[in-house]
């Protein structure tokens, strides 16, 4: 019975190396057996120009449907077969890999088991092809303009850096002034400038530049539309308007809290804050009485922080400079993991600011207008060390700006356990959202460092112009689509979509189905799991494709 | 014979009444025992009905033997386990039996009981239950049908002056007033301020309406914090409970009983409310003592 | 005893494309050994692997069913990975249901970079699926 | 929407014990959007007996089928050829579907894989709560849009009993004490008199069981 498929088989011994651990030409043998299978053959280099080239023709020449590759795992080389594909005139997505090299032939030693499972995972591509569909691909002009939200640090650094981009920027600050935490801070330790000639000098930049606007008093009240074309409606001083965006960067920063529950104290006049010892050390006038001895703690209310180690570690010096006197830090951990802050901790030490370490938290009294605090010292082999001090400096918690959590359900974009808005995946690309075209930059999503916030916000704009480099975006139409028949319209696959990717529509002016927003996509292919009705459809992840790789238990095993 | 019920209420004297579980089975020896023990020494008893939604000897059968032994019964009446149908029927039962005193609740659920796969009745609330006495007494049936012979009780309700939010149920509270309720029961009160003010707003909204403060007796400071942290609408202050923990081991009822008689002192004293009931709880036998410590 | 060591169980593992997928490359990369009887399906998603994915995998013959999705907090898709494993969860009942030890399948996260986690998950999943012996329903 | 769950496997096994070859049928509206009866958990059920049935050596061959509405004869009768082929149906419906696939083809057995608990609304994912009683006498207009029917454990209409916790009902300390939530919308809306008046006890003739309700087209 024809069913129409004629399979190609595109077997690569990577330069040989596999068919020293089997026989590539038995193999070639057992799949031309098999049905449907209308050609095979063996390269030695399928990542190479000339390969590809005779990869093509063969297509062409021998009429291949689908498209099947022994060879290196897709993660490498997957893209690259697709647009080989594409140009010999077979979709994009009428490939099917098999990774005979890291999962098999790497990992196998046993040559004759190796070549048992390789033939398995090849039949599995196989019968994987035999379900493939194709996908078109259309392309969306996109709007180039970017959004960065919160005029900090990070979001001045983003704006800058867009700029240098060509890519016309608005700047949103909810404050009257820019910098955010700038304005606050003493010193930048171990950076050698003070804050203030830092957000001069940046502020100067944003100036010159004619494709910054920058807007202040400003608020995002919310987000229509999708990548590329975002609608912003902006609150600013002369009252709502919008805006339209191709990226947004949000960079609102961070806000900090003293925690009496887990301190068991309330602050007063010789326990403050980080930052009411920051307007003390910046105030011009002589505080009237200056405290002879200062002591810090970190590490009870928010333990590996590194903006409360930071700032720390960058008042204990402020307070050396200014006052003199004794300083102490009480720590369990300090997080000195960034460039130059090894050094901040050892100038400390130079300077004589002493550090005590312990295990447990310090208990700390307070008698006679002066504060006790007794502790462990673990690097003291656990003796107990009593102390006290006229001032005593207790570190804040770091929480997320109060609008985050309105922003991100008008939004659509997740937030972590502590409310922080979480990144799309924290290692492989830290600066995206779950929504494609929307980027984070600075402490609002992470625990950072001047220096890391920096970098930060130059790669979220980066990432900003990655995607609006063109005027146009290639977008995948259909590739997971809602069979609006059998659609019941239970809205499961509407909430369960991370990607704020499925919509309403009304379909022949009658009835509501869920429908998919290629746009913002990602492909995850929840819905199709979550769907009690079966009628969504992953093209490129079908049950179909997917039972279809179950077929082969049992054999060549 | 014992002094109608309806009519200590309203001679002025502080009203005290207790309370009879019946037995789950058929040997009465211990209830009659507890009904000796009290029937003169209160103004009135009250008796359970399949408390707690635990199946026991009727409620009605054992009015009717407090009634046999000289007591004064207060028959009580929930919505649980019975239609209205068989509602009207025990009462025009209880009536010709000489039963008159009736209190009207809405019953516990039936999950916390001993029969959870049992159904629910609640054909009606305690509200509409004191409505179905007064029309009972009309001469008529719910179903608006003529009786050959009417009924005439005195008819009661409870009321959880502690009870979070307490809003809501001072309008239950005040529809149950409209609703004819002669006198009510309260919940355990241990907290003499807050009852206070509950009762300024009683008096405020009617001086006819009597109270009877809900005293239960406290066994043990385990007890106490019990009642304090799961029964709804009790309030034990931390005063009472760190009191019930000062007594020696064994001795807890007998802090228990000072505590009461010594609440019970006070109300009086201070004609606070009209009377108290008294709620020992499995403790019958040590109410007269309840009573003597707090010279009743 | 002998029975045990000669059965080879087949052993399906759903891979995450972002994690787990590229853990098992890494092993390779690595030279770190693994059963081979351990079949890997690339998927975009944990979250994409269906309920009926795993018990079809049983009713063609598997004997034990790894998702291997990416480590809390990482997931691309936000909450693929914790549908994922309420999903192995709810199929651990539906496999009692119909007698067979909810044991055989499983969920555990990973890191692309965690070879040897990856080929230590893989062993000790041989190795608790030859304890149990071929499935039931085989 | 009306709610329902699957029955144990062990209890549908048991009804379908003996037969080599059955129908199970999904319903595509409800149950399909409570996740107990659609198209997947027909397929979900299917793998589940064939495991089963392989398991315990039984033979046992499944058809399965999703229709829009299994509660409409016209849109049943389509079985016909699929049941036509069967022993036995295995309805994934409500009460209504099997009850009308059963009408349908009154030769062939049909049994039910899910039991119907009752009219309600999500709450949150996979969560469906209790909202509607079916009571036939509709109360709400008096209660603020709160149903003390269904939401009070005791069905109260004159207010709470004395069983309110701190908010919460004594029955289940999970759930809200429905009087309280019907205290403070009324409140909201500056509607308490509504809650103060005092009403009779139910007319339990609005439906007079089994319902029915006959209504000429507008």
């Amino acid at each position: 019975m024809d069913n129409g498929l004629r399979l190609g088989v595109f077997l690569c011994d990577c330069g040989g190396t596999l068919s020293k651990a089997t026989d590539f030409l038995a193999i070639k043998a057992n799949l031309e057996k098999l049905p449907d299978v209308t050609y095979v053959s063996i390269s030695h280099d399928l990542c190479l120009e000339r390969a590809r080239e005779a990869m093509q023709k063969d297509i062409k020449d021998k009429g291949i449907s689908q498209v099947v590759v022994a060879a290196c795992s897709p993660e490498l080389h997957e893209n690259d077969f697709m647009n080989i594909i594409q140009a010999a005139g077979v979709n994009r997505y009428l490939l099917s890999m098999a990774n005979i090299r890291e999962q098999c032939f790497w990992a196998h030693p046993d040559k004759g088991k190796a070549a048992k499972k390789a033939m398995a995972q090849i039949v599995m591509a196989i019968n994987r092809a035999r379900f493939l569909e194709p996908v078109e691909q259309t392309k969306i002009s996109v709007n180039r303009d970017v959004l960065v939200i919160g005029g900090g640090m990070a979001g001045i650094e983003a704006a800058i850096e867009l700029s240098n981009l060509n890519l016309k920027t608005t700047l949103i600050e909810k404050e009257a002034i820019l910098g955010g935490k700038l304005n606050q801070f003493v010193n930048l330790y171990p950076v050698r400038v003070t804050p203030g000639e830092l957000l001069a000098a940046k502020l100067k930049q944003v100036d010159e530049r004619q494709n910054i606007d920058v807007l202040t008093s400003a608020e995002l009240i919310d987000v229509s539309g999708e990548v590329g074309n975002f609608s912003a409606r902006i609150k600013g001083g002369n009252g709502e308007f919008v805006r339209n965006f191709g990226a947004i960067i949000f960079a609102t920063g961070y806000n900090t809290q003293f925690s009496s529950q887990i301190y068991g104290f309330e602050l007063s006049n010789n326990i403050i804050t980080q930052s009411q010892l920051e307007e003390m050390l910046k105030s011009s006038s002589e505080v009237k009485e200056t405290p002879k001895s200062v002591c810090f703690v970190v590490d009870i209310s928010d333990e590996h922080s590194r903006v409360s180690t930071l700032s720390a570690l960058r008042n204990a010096l402020g307070v050396k400079e200014k006052f003199g006197g004794e300083v102490c830090v009480l720590c369990k951990n300090l997080k000195v993991d960034g460039a130059g802050l090894e050094r901040l901790y050892r100038d400390c030490r130079n300077k004589g600011v002493l550090f005590i370490k312990f295990d447990i938290p310090p208990k700390i009294l307070k008698q006679d207008g002066e504060i006790r605090i007794e502790v462990e010292d673990v690097l003291m082999s656990g003796e107990q060390v009593s102390l006290s001090c006229d001032l005593l400096v207790v570190e804040e918690t770091s929480i997320p700006p109060l609008d985050s959590k309105v922003l991100s359900s008008t939004l659509n974009i997740g937030l972590d356990a502590r409310g922080f808005y979480q990144e799309n995946n924290v290692h492989l690309y830290p600066v995206a959202s779950n929504r494609e075209g929307i980027f984070f930059a600075g402490n609002c999503h992470a625990d950072l460092d001047l220096m890391r916030a920096l970098t930060e916000a130059s790669n979220a704009a980066l990432s900003a112009y990655q995607l609006l480099a063109q005027e146009k975006i290639t977008v995948e139409t259909e590739k997971v689509m809602v069979d609006p028949d059998k659609c019941r319209f239970c809205l499961t696959c509407i909430r369960a979509c991370p990607h704020h990717a499925i919509q309403e529509v009304r379909v022949n002016h009658e009835k509501m189905v869920a429908q998919i927003v290629d746009l913002a996509c990602q492909g995850c292919g929840i819905c199709a799991a979550v769907c009690p009705a079966k009628a969504i459809k992953s093209k490129d992840w079908s049950d179909e494709q997917i039972l279809a790789e179950l077929e082969l238990l049992g054999e060549y095993v | 014979m014992a002094t109608a019920f309806k009519e200590t209420l309203n001679s002025g004297k502080f009203v005290v009444t207790g309370e009879i579980g019946p037995p789950k089975g058929t040997n009465l020896e211990k209830t009659i025992l507890h009904i000796d023990l009290l029937k003169d020494k209160v103004d009135a008893l009250n008796v359970t009905d399949n408390q707690s939604s635990v199946m026991r000897f009727p409620s009605l059968g054992t009015a009717l033997l407090i009634k046999e032994r000289g007591g004064e019964p207060i028959l009580q009446m929930t919505c649980r386990d019975r239609n209205r149908m068989a509602l009207e029927a025990d009462l025009l039962f209880a009536y010709t039996r000489g039963i008159r005193n009736v209190l009207c609740l809405t019953g516990d659920s039936i999950t916390v009981g001993d029969h959870k796969e049992a159904k629910a009745v609640f054909d009606l609330d305690s509200a509409q239950l004191l409505h179905m006495v007064r029309i009972l007494e009309s001469g008529k049936d719910l179903g608006e049908n003529e009786l050959d012979g009417a009924v005439k009780f005195c008819a009661g309700a409870i009321v959880t002056p502690e009870a979070n939010p307490i809003e809501p149920q001072l309008i239950k509270f005040e529809k149950k007033v409209q609703a004819g309720a002669e006198f009510f029961q309260t919940q355990a009160i241990y907290d003499l301020d807050n009852f206070k003010k509950f009762m300024e707003y009683v008096r405020g909204l009617d001086k006819n309406i009597k109270i009877l403060a809900g005293i239960v007796l406290l066994a043990s400071a385990r007890m106490a914090k019990y009642m304090n942290e799961s029964v709804p609408g009790v309030f034990v202050p931390q005063a009472l409970i760190d009191e019930m923990a000062t007594a020696e081991k064994g001795k807890g009822v007998q802090k228990g009983i000072e505590i009461a008689s010594r609440l019970i002192k006070q109300l009086k004293e201070e004609a606070i409310c009209d009377g108290v009931h008294v709620m020992a709880i499995g403790r019958e036998e040590v109410v007269p003592d309840i009573l003597a410590a707090s010279g009743l | 005893m002998k029975a045990k060591e000669a059965f080879l169980p087949d052993i399906i593992a759903f891979c995450c494309a972002q994690s787990a997928y590229q853990a098992a490359d890494t092993a390779g990369s690595m030279r770190i050994p693994y059963p081979e009887n351990i079949r890997v399906i690339r998927v975009p998603c944990a979250g994409r692997v269906d309920v009926l994915h795993i018990l079809r995998a049983f009713e063609k013959g598997a004997d034990g069913v790894l998702v291997l999705g990416c480590h809390e907090e990482a997931c691309r898709h936000l909450s693929g990975n914790i549908r994922a494993k309420n999903r192995v969860q709810k199929l651990n009942t539906l496999l009692q249901e119909v007698g067979i030890d909810g044991e055989r399948v499983e969920i555990f996260t990973l890191a692309p970079n965690q070879g040897f986690r990856f080929a230590r998950i893989a062993n000790e999943i041989n190795e608790r699926i030859k304890e149990l012996g071929p499935s039931p329903v085989k | 929407m009306i709610v329902a769950e699957r029955k144990p496997l062990e209890d549908i096994k048991e009804m379908i014990a003996g037969y080599k070859k059955i129908l199970i049928v999904g319903c595509g509206t409800c149950v399909t959007i409570c996740w107990a009866g659609g198209e997947k958990e027909v397929a979900v059920l299917s793998s589940q007996l064939r495991l089963a049935s392989k398991k315990n050596g039984n033979e046992l061959e499944i058809l399965e089928d999703t229709i829009e509405r299994q509660c409409e004869k016209e849109l049943v009768e389509a079985l016909k050829d699929k049941v036509q082929q069967v022993e036995a149906v295995l309805s994934m419906g409500c009460g209504a579907g099997v009850q009308t696939i059963a009408e349908i083809f009154p030769d062939t057995p049909v049994y039910p894989a899910l039991n119907t608990k009752f009219v309600g609304m999500p709450e949150g994912e996979g969560i469906w709560v209790e909202t509607c009683r079916a009571c036939g006498d509709c109360f709400l207009d008096k209660t603020g849009g709160i149903c003390p029917i269904v939401r009070c454990a005791k069905g109260l209409l004159n207010g709470p009993c004395g069983g309110t916790n701190s908010g919460k009902c004594e029955v289940d300390p999970e759930k809200d004490c429905a009087w309280t939530l019907i205290y403070r919308r009324l409140e909201q809306q500056g509607r308490l008199d509504t809650m103060r008046k005092y009403y009779p006890p139910r007319n339990f003739q609005a439906v007079i069981r089994p319902g029915k309700v006959e209504t000429l087209q507008a």
